[in-house]
């Protein structure tokens, strides 16, 4: 049992990291919680990546000789391009939330389901 | 050691997260997301993500964070309870099933994942897949064939070189569309005087 | 030839590069813009026709990027269902922007069109970077830049709904990619390796894996998110509404139809069939969702009252076809859903560029305005009626075609209960398409000065606003060229920017769409300088309010720059509805390799 | 106020006399990435941070003195062109796209010459859009949803003289 916890402990929490994030994702009204929800459930599964990566008495992938036992390489640089992508995004749903804060006036999702609808009433869809 | 060390990482990114997420004023939640990058990248240096732990200090807790409150200033400092008028609440759902239904949806997927976690190879094992197949070439031929002592740059600039290729159109991309989205003068600036 | 042996590259990179000039050109001039991403996407539509034929000829062609062998290096692999597809993507691409300029300038504020280009031309690298690459992980990046440029492309579009639009469809495209992203990460776990075709050597000795489980659920869920299926599609119709009608028929030709391929190539290359349909019963549940996808989908599109509403709809139950002809995993059930993934994008790109040709000419965006224009614009509504009867499913037309394989192949495979479905899909695709054409044609178009039709215009000289009672609903027209933040110390400066100001209305009544009338008959000259005082002496004479009465009128074709693209895609409704038979054998051929 | 004042002169020396050394250090995590963690991108990152505190410490309009939009959006572009161009050269000279090891020189120094160019289009690129994001995130709004609701409320703006 504790060899299995052992073994995949950083597995579990790294899951539970996910499923917080998503949690706020979906959940949350207000844009910027959802978007801070974005930024830990992608930060989660890039710990994810890393994780797997790590070998028993590894060291850093940089080779300095060769004898040494060295993590695996690959994920990390994956992980490199996807913490670029998840800035990108982040970017750019925030340049979303300005512009929708300026045009509705709020920044909850039930405050903005609200003035729609206010401007469907008055017909002027 | 290394093992306590990481516990106590990941018992402290738990936390933080879960205050980032429940926090009412956006500004702490904000800072408390840049504690979550910045001890995210500990816990990566930890596993010897070296590269990326670095990546996201810069990012994680440097550029988003300032982004994010650069955002907040031009936004609302809190989160708001929006009081519903009566002649809407049928648009604004706030029935039970809204509360329940996202945990229900996590919980799920959690379950789905965590089912995954059963034929994984332990951590840290040596004799998993993936230091068997691809990786051990990087390792074994980065410095004579790639010529880079650091086999993460020497994969994000020589083997997958394409991808951060991809990565960068990726940061052009976000930077026209900020651009579309937010300036106002006319794009061929003219002296505004 | 050296050069040729490059193309697969090329194709990608040429977009690449014209996305990232087009900004810097746009800084000189506006309309070289729209000339180079014509010219790189010709380039690419070229490119890609020639290696289809290539690939049509001597088979797989490999590209091995930076020169290292595929489970190191990037790999660029291109068989018969890729090289279809991304035929495909770039045709359609090519026809929308030649027919962007004129809609663009209607549509987006003109500081805004050179970056415009240039996302759109990153949109289309993205998507045929997905397809192409024969790399899980480089399918992923792709996958972000085409969803990064889409969700600024929808928030383009005039209305504040359209960032509320986009900001969903960027929750959930990020959840999507997330979820693509946890999938690369649980397979590449268990494999070690990220090249496709190195993936389906390795993964069978893995197929009852817990971990191969969890990922294949995730690609699942996550391609399902991105193409809208049925239960995951509510962010969709917002997104086709909302934006501009260039950047939906783009997104409604190509955009799902890239997630739809990724869903083929991860069902049944990167896994195989033995895989999607016999370990896990996903298939046989995909089968039920899209076929529920299907019916709900036409349901929901009878309801609309507006148009685009009405298309994306009907977009959701075309996704549920071809998700249908795929998951029957019977070769001619594949067939029909490859051969629909080009004629739905022919179909609907067509659509939704008279769609654009409509709110170019006359500003409809409802279905009951739509009477009597059957006279007004009589190409643009053949063309509307051929490409309706396309999707009804019409012999002769390419719905057709996609049906009748997707049909034969369900009592081929035994599935005969999945006929009546599209039956009665196609009879309410006939009801909501004829409701439309019966209105075209047999309806009396309405008067010219019909007391509806009557707008009023009341314009604030000094907010440079103007809004329009229609009717009974009132319009805000925004105007084109911003006036606001700019303050010019020079006179003669002022009085261009007041030129400028004033282009709209002069321009609406060029192409005849507004005409000033005042007591229910058109407004001479005279009289419309005293409505339109001369902008010289608007200088200096401080706030203004003026009332006018402008009335609408429909008359006339969209300029050929744009009639010409609606016509060649419903022209090759027909086409490819006679000629089937090129489409069909390679479609047959990629449906034999997937089912291998 | 005076102390106010003060607070910000400190500001602004410690930033001026800090921020050469931001670039330069960012110069060497470019430079350093094959040898050490770093690279284009986190190169890229600290420079756009050095731009991003100075703007922080002098404000809006110095930072537009020291890098003009012109200058951000033209170099945004010219990083990616930078990294496809050094694939281009590669396909002129004969190799594969990215192919360092075609170039007409020695196999090693090919490939440290390859990586670099491409690094530092990265780096072009990332510092340049960085900025740009934070020019534009972080600008003052000329108009919030509230003060346009009060202009139209305001019966002066409706009245026609």
């Amino acid at each position: 049992m504790v060899e299995l916890i052992l073994a995949k402990y950083n597995y579990w929490i790294v899951i539970i990291l996910m499923m917080l994030g998503f949690y706020a994702v979906i959940a949350r009204g207000n844009l910027i919680k959802k978007i801070i929800g974005i930024n830990l459930f992608q930060i989660s599964v890039f710990l994810f990546y890393i994780t797997m990566a790590k070998v028993k008495g590894g060291t850093a992938p940089i080779l300095w000789d060769k004898s040494q036992v060295y993590d695996n390489p690959l994920p990390h640089c994956l992980m490199l391009t996807a913490i670029v992508v998840g800035v990108s995004t982040t970017a750019v749903a925030l340049a979303l939330i300005i512009k929708i804060h300026k045009a509705f006036g709020t920044m909850e999702e039930d405050g903005i389901i609200i003035e729609q609808q206010r401007e469907y009433i008055k017909g002027r869809v | 050691m290394i093992e306590i060390i990481d516990v106590f990482l990941l018992f402290f990114i738990v936390v933080c997260s879960v205050a980032a997420i429940f926090l009412k004023d956006l500004l702490s939640a904000i800072i408390i997301l840049a504690a979550f990058s910045f001890l995210m990248a500990v816990e990566w240096t930890v596993l010897n993500a070296v590269d990326v732990a670095f990546t996201e200090a810069a990012v994680g807790a440097g550029i988003t964070s300032v982004l994010l409150i650069a955002t907040l200033s031009r936004t609302k400092r809190y989160e708001e309870q929006v009081n519903v008028p009566k002649e809407f609440a049928p648009v604004v759902h706030k029935g039970i099933s809204t509360k329940i239904m996202p945990i229900v949806v996590v919980v799920i997927t959690g379950a789905v994942l965590l089912y995954g976690t059963i034929d994984m190879p332990a951590f840290e094992d040596p004799n998993a897949p993936i230091n068997k197949h691809v990786a051990p070439t990087y390792i074994h031929d980065a410095d004579h064939e790639a010529g880079s002592i650091n086999i993460v740059t020497a994969i994000l600039a020589n083997y997958r070189g394409y991808d951060t290729l991809g990565e960068t159109t990726v940061i052009f991309a976000a930077g026209i569309c900020v651009v579309v989205l937010l300036r106002r003068e006319k794009w061929p600036e003219k002296k505004i005087t | 030839m050296r050069f040729l042996q490059h193309l697969p590259v090329l194709v990608i990179l040429i977009p690449l590069i014209s996305a990232v000039v087009i900004p810097v050109i746009g800084r000189v001039n506006r309309f070289a813009c729209w000339i180079v991403s014509c010219v790189a996407l010709f380039f690419s539509l070229s490119g890609s026709i020639y290696l289809l034929n290539k690939v049509a000829n001597t088979g797989k062609v490999t590209y091995h990027l930076g020169g290292w062998k595929p489970p190191w290096g990037i790999e660029y692999s291109i068989d018969h269902l890729n090289g279809f597809v991304i035929t495909v993507i770039a045709f359609i691409a090519f026809v929308v922007a030649f027919y962007a300029e004129k809609s663009v300038e209607h549509e987006i504020e003109e500081r805004k069109i050179p970056a415009f280009y240039s996302i759109y031309m990153l949109l289309i690298t993205g998507l045929m970077g997905i397809v192409i690459t024969g790399d899980i992980f480089n399918l992923y990046v792709f996958l972000e830049i085409s969803s990064l440029a889409g969700y600024a492309l929808v928030a383009l579009g005039k209305h504040r709904n359209a960032l509320v639009a986009s900001f969903n469809y960027l929750i959930f495209g990020t959840i999507a990619g997330t979820f693509i992203l946890i999938g690369i990460g649980y397979i590449y776990m268990q494999t070690g390796t990220l090249n496709i075709a190195d993936l389906r050597e390795r993964l069978p000795e893995f197929y009852n894996s817990t971990v191969i489980l969890t990922a294949f659920a995730f690609f699942t869920v996550g391609l399902c998110l991105k193409v809208a299926l049925f239960p995951l599609h509510f962010w969709l119709p917002k997104v086709y509404n909302y934006s501009p009608s260039v950047v939906s028929s783009i997104m409604a030709a190509v955009g799902t139809k890239v997630g739809l391929y990724v869903m083929l190539r991860v069902m049944f290359t990167v896994f195989k069939v033995e895989f999607s349909v016999e370990n896990v019963p996903i298939a046989n549940i995909l089968i039920i969702i899209s076929s529920i996808a299907i019916v709900v989908g036409s349901i929901l599109a009878i309801a609309q009252t507006k148009i685009k509403l009405m298309l994306a709809y009907s977009s959701i139950g075309q996704v549920g076809y071809i998700v249908l002809g795929a998951t029957l995993t019977n070769q001619i059930a594949m067939t029909g859903s490859i051969i629909h993934i080009l004629n739905h994008a022919l179909m609907k790109g067509s659509l939704f560029l008279i769609v654009g040709c409509l709110v170019y000419k006359a500003g409809i965006e409802r279905i009951d305005d739509l009477e009597g224009m059957g006279k007004r614009m009589p190409f643009t509504m053949a063309a509307f009626t051929v490409s309706g009867l396309s999707m009804i499913g019409v012999p002769l037309t390419v719905g057709f075609v996609s049906k009748w394989h997707i049909a034969i192949g369900a009592l081929d495979a035994g599935m005969w209960y999945f006929v009546p479905v599209l039956i009665i899909s196609s009879l309410l695709t006939a009801v909501y398409f004829w409701r439309i054409i019966e209105k075209i044609y047999f309806y009396e178009e309405p008067a010219l000065l019909h007391e509806d039709r009557r707008v009023n215009i009341n314009i604030n000289w000094d907010r440079r606003e103007k809004r329009e009672n229609f009717g009974d609903r009132r319009i805000n027209l925004e105007r084109r060229s911003e006036f606001k933040g700019t303050r010019r110390k020079n006179k003669e400066d002022r009085r261009r920017q007041l030129d400028k100001q004033w282009q709209p209305l002069e321009q609406w009544d060029e192409h005849g769409r507004w005409e000033v009338v005042k007591n229910d008959r058109r407004v001479s000259e005279e009289d419309r300088r005293q409505f339109m005082p001369d902008r010289r002496s608007l200088e200096g004479i401080g706030r203004r309010t003026r009332d006018y009465n402008l009335a609408l009128i429909k008359r006339g074709e969209a300029p050929w720059t744009m009639l010409a693209p609606t016509l060649v895609l419903s022209g090759a409704c027909i086409f490819f509805g006679i000629a089937a038979k090129i489409p069909v054998a390679i479609a047959e051929k990629a449906a034999a390799m997937l089912l291998r | 106020m005076a102390r106010k004042e003060d607070h910000i002169i400190s500001l602004g020396v410690i930033s001026k006399i800090l921020i050469p050394f931001i670039q330069l250090y960012s110069y060497y995590v470019l430079a350093h990435g094959d040898l050490g963690p770093g690279g284009g991108f986190q190169g890229g990152v600290i420079l756009g941070s050095s731009i991003i505190l100075y703007v922080l410490a002098f404000g809006e309009e110095e930072g537009r003195k020291l890098v003009s939009q012109k200058f951000n959006d033209i170099f945004s572009s010219v990083g990616v062109l930078v990294y496809a161009g050094v694939g281009i050269l590669c396909l002129i000279a004969g190799g594969a796209y990215l192919e360092y090891s075609k170039f007409p020189l020695d196999h090693h120094l090919a490939h440290h010459l390859g990586m670099y160019g491409v690094e530092i289009g990265v780096q072009i690129t990332v510092s340049a859009v960085m900025t740009t994001l934070f020019f534009e995130t972080a600008r003052k709004d000329d108009e919030t949803f509230e003060s346009k609701k009060k202009k139209k409320m305001e019966p002066s703006n409706l009245k026609s003289s």
